[in-house]
């Protein structure tokens, strides 16, 4: 039952990630490859995390040792920090991509460059 | 305040680093009282290093009611990431993409809650906060699929995420 | 029973650096800098995760701790290069 | 747009946030060096890069408040002063002797607990001290060094800046 579901939010983590991956070598620019990076990656990093969350408590659980609650609280401190971190890294590194000038491609609207 | 942010700031690290040790004995809880000692003294001298960083001029967040409307916050949050995630899933696959940077104007007055409002716009469908206003506390936009090009609130963009965010921060 | 959890978790991890490899190659295409950083937070992102899955297959708690630490780290350099894209420290 | 801030609030708050709980992070690598991976080095490292952290936010504001040079090359030396001086205190039987350990001075619990290692977490925090200071000492002197240099050909560099956004 819990190797069920584990398997499970790991092969959605996967995906995800996957996908992430792609969209990185396939989108255009750099705006929509941080969309891909940022977004895709942390949310299937969030899945894997969660698939270790559930086998550390089921094997809290049943084992009664302090290794797997060890193993839940610090996965769920370290999705903590990706959830801060990665969409400020994100806005970092396009906010510098536009001041440094490089704008996106075949955008319909840039409001941004026509305040400048 | 100084010493009331000093107090904060102390209790706040003292949380944390016995959320890290959990588990280590039995004395207090399920800490051990060795633990329960180094975590007051390192408490304490971060709570000196860092009095002023972690605790702005306003205390209003170290409310606990904020803390409960920030939890269940993530509720919907999570229920539009995982929308915007299949979304974008689906652009990547295909390709077809409608890209602009729109503006959208917001009514935080917090610097915490346009941060929380900007990482959750970069967390959401298809959009990723490229600038922001500091003055006049607009954001700028990134928009993978632009369906309104001058938005009047940020309903279009992020849905009622604003609504919580003030709730919460303000 | 021949599937076990440590093999599940296993192959997550070769999966999620096999991934990794995909978005190493953005970083060496990527016309500009910004490009590459791109690939490069991805790349950071797909090491935190697999680190995370790592620690649950060989049951080490004290890779998750890395992991943390990873992902701090990750963060304060990504930002040191934005800072460098926008033109120093100014 | 003012361009001056050239770092947002967005990244300036998560900084904030984070700092605090970056140090007693590395502190509790330190106090933890004899049980797990980690320890002294490690530790210092990571209390350094939040340092590193308000440094890359605020920019030179923060480098003129808070930094003082001579604070931190004093934490220097008192860290590689207090390591020496920790190795001399067992000389009376070895270089490096854990006397307080062996002759049950302090922290002489039974091992696996956090207080059994004798002189060990000391030695740990005073290498801690040394790594963080001269880590903090290096990113701030490159830094500083940027800054003077960008004010001898800042304004040739903010005209290229310019050119490229165009």
């Amino acid at each position: 039952m819990i190797l069920e579901i584990v398997i499970i939010l790991l092969i959605i983590g996967l995906v995800f990630n996957l996908l992430g991956s792609i969209g990185i070598l396939r989108f255009p620019d750099v705006y929509t490859r941080l969309h891909a990076g940022s977004k895709c990656a942390t949310f299937g990093s969030i899945f894997t995390s969660l698939a270790v969350v559930v086998y550390g408590s089921a094997m809290w659980y049943t084992q009664d040792s302090m290794v797997y609650a060890d193993m839940v609280i610090h996965t769920v401190i370290a999705v903590i920090c990706l959830l801060i971190t990665n969409p400020t890294g994100a806005h970092a590194i396009a906010r510098a991509a536009h001041r440094s000038g490089i704008m996106p491609i075949r955008a319909v609207v840039d409001r941004l460059k026509e305040e400048k | 305040m100084p010493l009331l942010n000093f107090i904060v700031t102390v209790i706040a690290c003292l949380i944390f680093y016995l959320i890290l040790t959990a588990g280590s004995g039995t004395d207090i809880l399920i800490w051990s009282w060795q633990q329960f000692a180094v975590g007051i003294l390192f408490s304490l001298v971060v709570g000196m290093v860092g009095r002023n960083v972690l605790v702005g001029k306003d205390l209003r967040m170290v409310n606990p009611r904020r803390w409960v409307v920030l939890i269940v916050y993530l509720g919907p949050f999570f229920l539009e990431m995982a929308k915007a995630n299949i979304d974008v899933a689906i652009r990547i696959i295909t390709g077809n993409i409608n890209p602009g940077i729109v503006k959208i104007p917001t009514n935080l007055k917090t610097d915490l809650g346009i941060t929380m409002l900007s990482n959750s716009i970069t967390l959401t469908p298809g959009t990723l906060t490229v600038d922001v206003d500091e003055k006049t506390r607009e954001l700028y936009v990134h928009w993978l699929d632009v369906k309104v090009k001058e938005p009047e609130t940020s309903e279009s963009v992020s849905g009622s995420l604003e609504k919580w965010i003030r709730r919460a921060t303000e | 029973m021949s599937i076990t959890f440590s093999t599940v978790f296993m192959i997550a991890a070769v999966l999620l650096m096999s991934f990794t490899l995909l978005a190493l190659i953005r970083v060496f295409l990527g016309p500009t800098a910004p490009d590459r950083v791109v690939g490069v937070d991805t790349v950071n992102t797909l090491v935190v995760a697999s680190m995370i899955v790592l620690g649950a297959a060989y049951n080490r708690a004290i890779y998750i701790e890395i992991a943390i630490i990873y992902a701090l780290l990750s963060f304060i350099g990504t930002i040191f290069i934005a800072r460098y894209i926008k033109g120093g420290l100014r | 747009m003012n361009k001056d801030e050239s770092i947002s609030v967005i990244v300036r708050t998560v900084a904030n946030l984070l700092f605090c709980f970056i140090i007693v992070y590395g502190l509790y690598i330190i106090m933890h060096g004899h049980l797990s991976p980690g320890g002294g080095f490690q530790g210092g490292v990571i209390i350094a890069a939040s340092a590193a952290l308000l440094f890359v936010a605020y920019g030179y504001k923060f480098a003129d408040e808070k930094y003082s040079e001579k604070g931190f090359t004093f934490l220097k030396s008192a860290g590689a002063l207090a390591f020496t001086g920790l190795a001399f205190a067992g000389i009376g039987i070895a270089f490096f002797y854990n006397i307080f350990w062996h002759e049950q001075i302090v922290l002489y619990g039974p091992p696996g607990t956090l207080f059994s290692a004798g002189i060990i977490p000391f030695m740990n925090f005073a290498v801690g001290t040394k790594v963080l200071a001269g880590i903090v000492i290096g990113v701030f002197t490159l830094g500083l060094f940027q800054m003077a240099k960008g004010e001898t050909d800042g304004d040739g560099r903010e005209e290229g800046g310019g050119g490229a956004e165009e």
